[in-house]
């Protein structure tokens, strides 16, 4: 169900520079299964901006009615956004779309999470979820710089956790991909988000073998399916028409079902 | 009596608030949402004989007030449209418009024929304005002559009546206007975007894959105000109007201009229950202004007298 | 080196910014709040034969995102501009761009002849393009063979370079450009307001006494670098662009569009001192993109390679 | 001296039915000296809406840097306005124009503020002031209704007081040009601002035989003289041509000096 609520700022936190950690309340927490899907959120009344903002849902906690989403100030929208206090109302739909498979998963079996930057939160929510099922996570998660780094300890109370640096400056030196090799890490399964290159090489690396979903990103108008913004396309595409709107098909998709 | 009710050519219309073609698709994802029979018609997306993928990614750009899209005519073909698209529609109590679009004559030609035989299509929407597709699309909105032409070969196969929707890139509105009416246009929606862009500072380059984009949104109101005003007074058909309706007041505001009915476009985007809102704060806000019936306004910018609206019965 | 020195016809400008017509005066108010000789350089008010009034009031409307406004080209006429602006100008450093208007050929063709010869004009920038009096104006700027006898006509007593207005308001901008070019244009500004107008829901009747006014402000940015973009790639001709611009970020996109130097004109209501704030924050945005000279990315957009400011030396 | 600043506000609240008193703080009160003055206001920070907001300046507070403007909502500008909380900063221009000649009066004569509705704001500084040069203040002020007047005592405590509103509903019903009639008040000069009509009935009955000083309004720009925007034709107007910038050559005009 894809509701439209204005939900209650709890908390707001600045967790890593430029990244903020934000809570928020509302009944539509309610609807939220998923981990994977997102909201879209209105960060301003009138025209500007105009258009709402996808954020991942982060995390999910359903007994107070709250969930959080984990955002890098970006541009106009973000900026608008890290100004709300504890108390402000935010204009929120959602939650929307498709998120990751947990039950393709069976308990016992390893699940290796993987994530670049910004594309970090939504794992969270799949790893406790993944855990609640009794399924044993891995995390490797890419960062540029020790600085960046967010959710480390969350991460770790649930799994064991590698974090990758653009520079090294903390963890390992280079690419989530050379950790997985380096490390030799065996999973059954492989959930993604992060920028495209990295999916590409996950997919590259790991989409002929294993089960592997990846959450995908495109710029979106309506959020909802509609509007035809945010379109993919398909690796088997017999007529060249063939298609997925990452907004409602996805935004999480089998590696193997589209072109990236 | 119901005073939100408008009778136009082909459209017994509940309410005169519509969404606009491509911000609403086949309004399966709005049905999730509210009530498709709340809505006075729904103008579907462009449909064309052959499905479609349309335009790389992005296809979205932000502007101020405004929004890009090149979205590039993606749809299903006309095939699928008929046989699962406007089934679908039918458990609603609602005219659904049809958006007709192609690269040649003929290809109008025949989604005209073969779509507006359908049972709830009540009436065609000829979109030769859509600025992003490279070939057919907005040449044919642009120049007086290939619009009144297509017009005439599309009135002959129609089996309901045509409203065609006019470009805003054009140096005189009225004159195009002036050409589908000779051409046998039954009505007018207007106005389509207007041609933009945005680059990226990072890049250097388009945000858009297509470059260039269609400005919607807000931002580009005042453009379609005026061209309404311009063509209400010029022309004899009644006008569908859209460009940034965002609330009831705009649909006063582009009453009074000249419109008997809106579209609205880019606003579904921003809050997806935005056209039951409108519809429901209409006659509020009519009491607020004196107005008995929607159809009254029509033009009173430059009518001192509420005009009679065209078909009303 | 001074990385946001330009050099165009003309004109030797330490910066690329400068207030745009009719948003400025004659410099007056704005030089109790500046020193004017910061600024690249003035384009000053629409400059008539003989003193006009102008519009009746109101003449400025909001609109989402940006203005409406028939000012009507009021001027204290060629004489007391000759006679008191412009020397009045001279005690700064900075060139003035001279907006020529008129209701005729000969009109403008007089105040081209006069006001060219004066010391501190270092170019005229031919207003062929304003959408707010009955005569004149908006027509030479839609018609291309007109705006091009207009242009020639100009150049034949101009003692200056002649940039020559575009107006939004037409279907094919290029064809415009590609016309006062062969007339003998040494440069183009652009873009003029897009015609607009406003409903007063109180009254039912337009905002502006004019009725129809020009828009303008960040609402027609896209539309403006959809225009320089495409003028830059077809026609040889150095572009003073403008429409919308209100940051360093904008200057930038406008730059990368194809503009080889910007003017500023709503923004200055908004904020009187903004010319001077993008001057300063230039070099700073520069740095992070990784420009050297601001010339260096005019066109970027489309071409690889940073193109060779025109009549850089 | 035309500044620019981010004010700081003192205190909001609602006096009258959608109408507001803002107190705000800042250095450019200190440019402030002609009651009729006006600030440029800018509500919000982006482009929504746009244009800043002309509002008159109502009191001057030197000795603690404050000066009040009272508004009514009217459309989103003032909407927004009205939203701002103490401690919010606001972005004003000004102080701006020319406001009321007060040395056109000498100590002892007196002086006749007639204000209507909204427009009775920048009458509290001018009585102000020419109490303090030894002025003789008599007001006449004209509201809708009852619930609309506000501001009353404050002009009790500067001089002799009338309220007039159109329903009768307090004070004298009926216009403020019948309370001076009917109460026969005796003026050396007139200064007035309010709507139209209420100016042009100023002008007509008292234009040719008194001082009489009207506050303009019109839709603006700039505010201060650059656009053309705002300007009113002049009562001699040889070539067709002559005007004045309500921004900067007024607000405040000669009756006999400008049409109306
Ligand atoms: C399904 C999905 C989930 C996302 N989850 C998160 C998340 O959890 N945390 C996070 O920090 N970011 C996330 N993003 C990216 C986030 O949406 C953008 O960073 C944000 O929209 C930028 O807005 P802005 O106004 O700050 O930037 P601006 O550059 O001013 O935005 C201009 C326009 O471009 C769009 N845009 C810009 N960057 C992106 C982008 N990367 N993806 C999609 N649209 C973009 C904006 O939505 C807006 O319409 C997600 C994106 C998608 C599609
Ligand atoms: C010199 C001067 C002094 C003023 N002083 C006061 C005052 O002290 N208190 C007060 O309540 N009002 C005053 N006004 C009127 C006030 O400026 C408008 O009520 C206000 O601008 C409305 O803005 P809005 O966004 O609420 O309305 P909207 O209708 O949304 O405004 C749309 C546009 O129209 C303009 N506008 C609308 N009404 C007026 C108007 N009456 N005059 C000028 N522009 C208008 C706005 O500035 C804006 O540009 C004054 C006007 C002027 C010119
Ligand atoms: C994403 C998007 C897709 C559109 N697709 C179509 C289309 O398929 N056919 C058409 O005639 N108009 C299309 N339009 C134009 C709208 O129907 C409408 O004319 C325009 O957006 C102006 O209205 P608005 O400002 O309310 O959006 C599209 C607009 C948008 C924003
Ligand atoms: C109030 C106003 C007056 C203007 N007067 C003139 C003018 O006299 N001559 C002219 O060529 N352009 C005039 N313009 C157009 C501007 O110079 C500029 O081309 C246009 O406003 C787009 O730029 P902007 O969005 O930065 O304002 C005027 C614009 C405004 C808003
Ligand atoms: S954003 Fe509209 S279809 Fe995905
Ligand atoms: S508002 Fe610009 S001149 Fe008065």
């Amino acid at each position: 169900m894809i509701n439209n609520e204005l939900c209650t700022v709890v908390s707001h936190k600045e967790i890593a520079p430029s990244v903020f950690e934000l809570i928020l309340e509302g009944e539509l927490t309610s609807s939220m299964n998923e981990p994977g899907q997102f909201v879209h959120v209105r960060v301003a009344g009138g025209i500007d901006p105009l258009l709402r903002r996808p954020l991942s849902i982060a995390d999910i906690i359903k007994e107070k009615n709250q969930f959080t989403l984990i955002y890098r100030v970006q541009g106009r929208g973000t900026s608008i956004l890290a100004g709300k206090r504890p108390g402000d109302k935010i204009d929120i739909l959602g939650p929307l779309g498709h998120g990751f498979p947990v039950s393709e998963v069976k308990p016992g079996d390893t699940a290796l999470l993987v994530g670049g930057g910004i594309g970090v939160p939504p794992l969270y929510e799949l790893s406790k979820q993944l855990r609640e099922q009794g399924v044993k996570v891995i995390h490797v998660l890419g960062f540029q710089t020790k600085e960046a780094v967010f959710y480390e300890d969350a991460f770790r109370q649930l799994g064991e956790t590698f974090i990758a640096t653009d520079d090294g400056s903390y963890g390992e030196k280079g690419f989530v991909t050379d950790v997985i090799k380096n490390r030799e890490i065996a999973f059954d399964c492989l959930y993604s988000c992060g920028p495209i290159p990295m999916l590409k090489a996950l997919k590259n690396a790991y989409g002929k073998d294993k089960k592997v979903y990846l959450s995908l990103e495109e710029r979106m108008a309506c959020g909802i399916g509609a509007c035809f913004a945010c379109v993919c396309r398909m690796s088997e595409d017999p007529d060249d028409s063939s298609y997925k709107r990452i907004c409602s098909d996805g935004p999480v998709f089998a590696a193997e079902e589209v072109l990236l | 009596m119901n005073r939100l009710s408008v009778e136009l050519p082909g459209l017994s219309l509940k309410n005169p608030v519509m969404p606009a073609s491509g911000c609403f698709g086949f309004g399966r994802e709005f049905s999730q949402l509210y009530d498709l029979s709340e809505l006075g018609a729904i103008m579907i997306k462009a449909t064309t004989v052959e499905p479609r993928f349309g335009n790389a990614t992005p296809r979205v750009a932000e502007t101020p007030g405004g929004m890009l899209n090149a979205i590039g005519l993606q749809n299903p073909g006309l095939e699928k449209v008929i046989e699962e698209e406007l089934p679908w529609l039918e458990q609603f109590d609602v005219p659904i418009i049809a958006n007709v679009a192609g690269s040649y004559e003929e290809d109008y030609v025949e989604v005209a024929r073969e779509i507006s035989k359908v049972k709830n299509v009540h009436a065609l929407e000829l979109n030769i304005s859509c600025p992003n597709v490279k070939t057919g699309g907005i040449a044919f909105g642009t120049i007086p002559e290939v619009a009144k032409s297509l017009t005439k070969k599309v009135k002959e196969v129609s089996s309901v009546p045509v409203y065609v929707k006019l470009s805003p890139n054009v140096r005189d509105i009225v004159e195009m206007a002036k050409a589908v009416e000779e051409g046998g246009a039954d009505g007018l929606t207007m106005i389509n975007t207007l041609l933009g862009m945005r680059i990226d500072l990072q890049t250097g380059k388009p945000v858009l894959a297509n470059k260039t984009g269609g400005l919607s949104g807000p931002a580009i109101k005042p453009v379609a105000l005026r061209m309404i005003y311009e063509v209400s007074q010029n022309v004899d058909l009644p006008i569908i109007g859209m460009g940034g309706i965002q609330s009831a007041e705009d649909v006063i505001e582009f009453f009074y201009a000249g419109a008997s009915a809106v579209a609205v476009g880019t606003a579904n985007f921003v809050d997806p229950f935005v056209c039951p809102k409108i519809i429901k704060e209409l006659p509020e806000l009519m009491d607020r202004l004196g107005i008995d019936h929607i159809s009254d306004c029509t033009g009173r910018s430059w009518n001192k007298h509420a005009r009679i609206a065209h078909y009303r019965p």
